[in-house]
């Protein structure tokens, strides 16, 4: 397990730069922490546990990829995230921090979501605790992603379209800290990844770390040793730090950060538009939604548009603890474009019968081409389910010549 | 510590000065909103209006403690072309003579120039005559980079003390502040709002032992409001998101910049003159102070 | 565990109506089905169990409904077949047959599908396993699916359109059982249900029996002895069977099989439609798809159309082995409408975080309308997610007036 | 059994004589497709043609055996209102002298009359004039109860052999025949072929040592299918799908029924016909035996 630092700050990464209002709440939130999750004050982490368990379907197995194995020649492990409720890793967190809410006594959940895999994840976890949620999402995303808000709905929670900006993930963000802001009070913000203030970044790490510790004693199990590197996607970072976290210690184990490298790593700085979103490879030190982080930013500081064929890496901050991890040369960061993440969705659907997220296809496409490099024993987090992109898909396959793909004409112009 | 918090109200005497005599009448607009040469004219009816202190803004692409009226200036100041840069050629063109305190966030203070931190943003600052500022992001928790900056070279930094600000965390704040203390009226994020919230009278009695000018912001809308804030003991109102609806309107309207400015300048005056009532309804009770 | 009979026959019902060219097939894979399954001949069972868990997610945990125990004053438990690999009890199925067809040496899979989830689970069966698979599904089907079509696609099976007849369910088992026919040599038909001729009900019993196996140890460890009663939804009867299969001989359970009622039990002879899936509770004994059972005819013996609002509960037949036990008095063959499914699906969305398949939903509608006779624990089996009716429930939703629904309008008409 | 296996080829003696003299035709028609009326020109036009045995089929709603040819027949006939009643009806009502098979699903011989099981479709068989069945979906295992209502009222039961029978299975299907046997040329489902398998000779082969009539059947399309089938040692042909497909025709190209009960006539003949030359090449070799 890596380490709590007592002051929120990983180095000079993390920290605490939100509006003064605010404060409170996250000194709170940092006691509640403190008490509930590190000391497990009422048998908060016990019950946590428990919930993971029966209502999220924990432990994920562990699984021997026989066709990957095959392929590179070397033993390739799934980490099955892909079949927690909700069908990714998200819920590990969301269910965490909601039920940290109702130890706290809050009565109101806010959260944001992209993709809407957090905002699924977190309406799913407020119905079964019974806590009212309101989740922020861009208005291009609410378009994007109807199914998504759909299943917000019938699980109970209200969705509230923003409409500042491009209206996604970025603006959303900034929206739920408005709103937190205005109702700290009683209100708990359920951010989606490793990113935010202290304690989220090393909060949503311990509610993630699970698959870690799970994924360890598994490859143990099945092999008598550890991994020699472990493949984890890159957004916020909440699948990698919590595929990565139980790992830290042993040094001989190689963690890679596989980022969405998108269209291409240049940036349009007149545009102000990244065509990817590899803050850790290519992104500045900076302040982004309340830590200090790697961000994409043009040089006067202002947030960059980023962008991945995956929603769900499409943020243009990362985790600070990564942002260190990498610094300190713990952590590889390394990026793959949209065309290897969208070949290795099919790879990984045709060989092993696994739909990926797009965003768990990414670590496959790294993968594939740096297998090499990587050992004899390989372990991949596939973070989520690749269901949420089936219309994505259809639409990006048709642009490009994809050998693993199939003929997909008949779905050509979507469902 | 001890000798940060001698210094604190002290960096700058015109901030102080503009609290000395009478209520300061804050307003806020973001520069470049939502062009160059019209915000220019703004800002300066602003001080016709009656103006003893103006916030300026230079806008960031997250403003996360701002409302939609001001998120929408951010929008159209960046859409205009403001750039750090550009806003501090902005302040030297400026014919203003009250000080101009700086409202930004701090990614773009720490980015500026070519060593990271924000020291070469101060002394840019420095240079074209700003005297202080106010950042929205930055809790007293991570100032002090900020606030050794500012002491290098004379500027003072505001702070916000919200509602929700007690105990420990007020004295960190009111040992870091200087020139004034921005005074929350109530939570939640900037924008202009119906009646004043009951939640400013308990904050500045929990400031009432600091000796630094409290300017009370966040949703003052009318004059009689101005008039109701200073009567309960503000030194100062901070009006934003009331004066940047005017430019917003006029934006959308395309009226003139002459007459939106017009509208800001009488917007402006009365602020001010309700400001100035209240303070002549407290005028006893500030004396047996 | 219910008893396998060796002649393949439950009482009357079972027996193997197909045509002499399939008989030799059959035969073959009874035998088969006797060493591997029965047997675990070459430790085919021990494969089988590793790839449940490590493939299939298994087990998967039963859960206590803490709203809806309150909600009905007594302990309701869930077990989550939705958060199987695929999101449905189907995988249990189709990864014991393609395994079995890898262990008899078939070289080629084919199988059926109606909503397309039992296809679904084959394809990934057969990715997973390495076997070409070709999946017969009806045309209207296919236009009601698209989104399941295309995952069968992706991984990387043959989607045949079947034309005759009303294109569903019912004409893709006749088609598939005609392709099994022509290649009966290299091809093993994995059928979707407990039906069709021996030995397929007792085999897809058996490899479903991991259902029940596992509730009744979890039941067992979580309140110290058995359920009450046992709810399952029935269309085919796999899911049911699977949940009732270890229970069978606890005398003290009652066993429900909540059949889809339709909009009405009422049947119109003249168009040969059947507005329901009630099989078990309005069926005459008849021969159907190579067993004898209860279906859903007209006098002369024509098989019916018929209807339910899950597609998969949309079948004329039912298992043999589930029209015995109803005829022995030891399993209750009960009902729900379309109407009372939604209502429920609404009801657990919400109140429990979990959006069940619409098959699974009448389960709980029996449940809302009969609590007061279950018992004090009552386990319900979720046998599938949701998320494959979004498009449905919008639809139906609209129709209706439903209390537990939230308010849909922006929905209207689908995404 | 031992009784049971020596009724079983002489229920009815119509079928035996059917093959008693050179190769029988044994061609098969859906009944009631695409109408009642048509359909019973289009059987007698078989007679014209020189059928020595007929199958009549009754359209059953899932019709697992067939090829998409008859299968379509079956809806078509379905459509047009037949039923097991008016199946008994169109029997009665043709006028035709050589024998009748039905051909159909066991489940509308299990529902029919007031008791379950085949009994009174089987004693209705017998009224109508019926000689015997044949029942895809019914296998030897599961006939005990058909045959034994054929047994009593003196109806053959006529079973599929397919190229995968063998052994122990070939035997218990060969003590339960009567009438002929069906012998399925190649796997798979019915429908007109363009050669004629080679698993037909292996078939025959097999049942050389039994003393049934063996007919072929399954994609037989032309004379010279049906000489080389005889030549090969059939005692008969079976023929379905290529009759069926110009009653297809006929009703999608809205034809007269006698046109097409004419192309249907000397479609019989040219079958006939070739049947007879192949039987006309083995004839030494049938003598030889
Ligand atoms: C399946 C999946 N994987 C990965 C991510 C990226 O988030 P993070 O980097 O925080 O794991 C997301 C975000 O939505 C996701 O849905
Ligand atoms: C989720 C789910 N539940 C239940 C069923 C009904 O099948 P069975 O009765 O065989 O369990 C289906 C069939 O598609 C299904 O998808």
């Amino acid at each position: 397990m890596t380490q709590t630092y007592a002051d929120g700050k990983f180095g000079e990464y993390g920290g605490q730069y939100v509006p003064e209002a605010l404060m409170p709440a996250i000194e709170e939130l940092t006691d509640a922490y403190q008490r509930y999750v590190l000391e497990n004050e009422d048998g908060f982490m016990d019950d946590f546990r428990a919930r993971l368990r029966d209502f999220g379907g924990r432990p994920t197995p562990t699984q021997y990829a026989e066709r990957l194995s095959e392929r590179y020649d070397r033993e390739v492990y799934l980490k099955r995230e892909d079949l927690l409720h909700g069908g990714a890793h998200k819920l590990n967190n969301a269910l965490g921090q909601v039920l940290l809410a109702k130890y706290m006594g809050k009565e109101r959940i806010v959260a944001e979501t992209g993709a809407g895999q957090h905002g699924t994840a977190t309406a799913m976890a407020a119905a079964h605790l019974d806590m009212p949620c309101e989740i922020y999402m861009g208005e291009t995303d609410i378009n994007r992603q109807r199914p998504n808000v759909f299943r917000m709905r019938l699980n109970g929670s209200e969705v509230n379209p923003v409409t500042t900006g491009r209206g996604t993930l970025k603006e959303a963000i900034s929206e739920t800290m408005r709103d937190w802001a205005t109702n700290v009070e009683d209100t708990h913000y359920v951010i989606g990844s490793v990113v935010g203030p202290h304690p989220f970044p090393a909060m949503v790490r311990d509610f993630q770390a699970v698959i870690s510790e799970e994924a360890r004693r598994q490859v143990r199990e099945k092999t008598g040793g550890l991994p020699d590197s472990v493949l984890a996607c890159a957004g916020g970072g909440s699948n990698t730090m919590g595929a990565f976290a139980n790992f830290v210690d042993d040094e001989g184990v190689g963690l890679y950060a596989v980022e969405a490298g998108g269209s291409s790593l240049d940036v349009d700085e007149e545009a102000g538009v990244a065509p990817n979103s590899a803050s850790l490879s290519t992104g500045e030190e900076g302040v982004l939604h309340g830590a200090r982080t790697k961000i994409l930013q043009d040089t006067d500081g202002q947030i960059m548009e980023s962008h991945s064929v995956s929603a769900g890496l499409d943020y243009a901050g990362v985790g600070p603890e990564l942002a260190r991890l990498v610094d300190d040369g713990r952590v590889n960061a390394v990026n793959v474009d949209d065309d290897g993440a969208l070949e290795a969705f099919h790879r990984l659907s045709q060989l092993e019968g696994i739909i990926p997220a797009l965003e768990s296809a990414h670590a496959f496409g790294y993968l594939e081409e740096n297998y090499d490099d990587l050992g004899d024993v390989v372990l991949v987090n596939v973070s989520g389910r690749g269901d949420k992109d089936l219309e994505t898909v259809i639409e990006e396959t048709e642009k490009r010549d994809i050998d693993a793909a199939p003929s997909l004409a008949e779905f050509s112009g979507g469902f | 510590m001890g000798d940060e918090s001698e210094n604190t109200t002290a960096a700058n005497p015109e901030l102080a000065a503009a609290f000395a005599d009478g209520p300061a009448f804050v307003p806020y607009l973001a520069a470049g909103d939502p062009d160059y040469e019209s915000s220019l004219q703004y800002v300066e009816a602003l001080e016709r209006g009656g103006a003893d202190v103006i916030e300026l803004g230079l806008p960031f692409s997250e403003p996360i403690a701002e409302g939609p009226t001001i998120q929408s200036a951010v929008v159209r100041a960046l859409e205009g072309g403001m750039t750090p840069d550009r806003f501090f050629e902005f302040v030297e063109d400026l014919a203003v003579d009250v000080p101009l305190v700086c409202m930004t966030y701090y990614n773009l203070i720490y980015q500026y120039g070519d060593e990271p931190g924000p020291r070469p943003f101060v002394e840019r600052a420095a240079e074209v005559g700003l005297s202080g500022f106010v950042v929205p992001d930055l809790p007293a928790e991570e100032a002090d980079p900020l606030r050794e900056a500012c002491d290098e070279f004379g500027l003072d930094l505001v702070f916000i003390v919200a509602p929700t600000t007690r105990g420990e965390r007020l004295e960190r704040i009111m040992s870091q502040v200087s020139g004034y203390v921005y005074v929350q009226a109530r939570l939640g994020v900037t924008g202009a709002q119906d009646d004043v919230s009951g939640q400013t009278e308990q904050s500045l009695d929990r400031l009432a032992d600091y000796d630094v000018p409290k300017a009370v912001g966040f949703g003052i809308k009318t004059g009689e409001h101005a008039e109701r804030i200073v009567a309960g003991g503000a030194d100062g109102i901070i009006v934003g998101s009331a004066l940047v609806d005017i430019v917003a309107d006029g934006a959308k309207d395309g009226e003139s910049a002459d007459a939106v400015a017009e509208r800001l300048e009488s917007k402006a005056r009365e602020l001010k003159q309700g400001a100035l009532r209240g303070y002549d309804q407290r005028v006893p009770q500030a004396e047996g102070k």
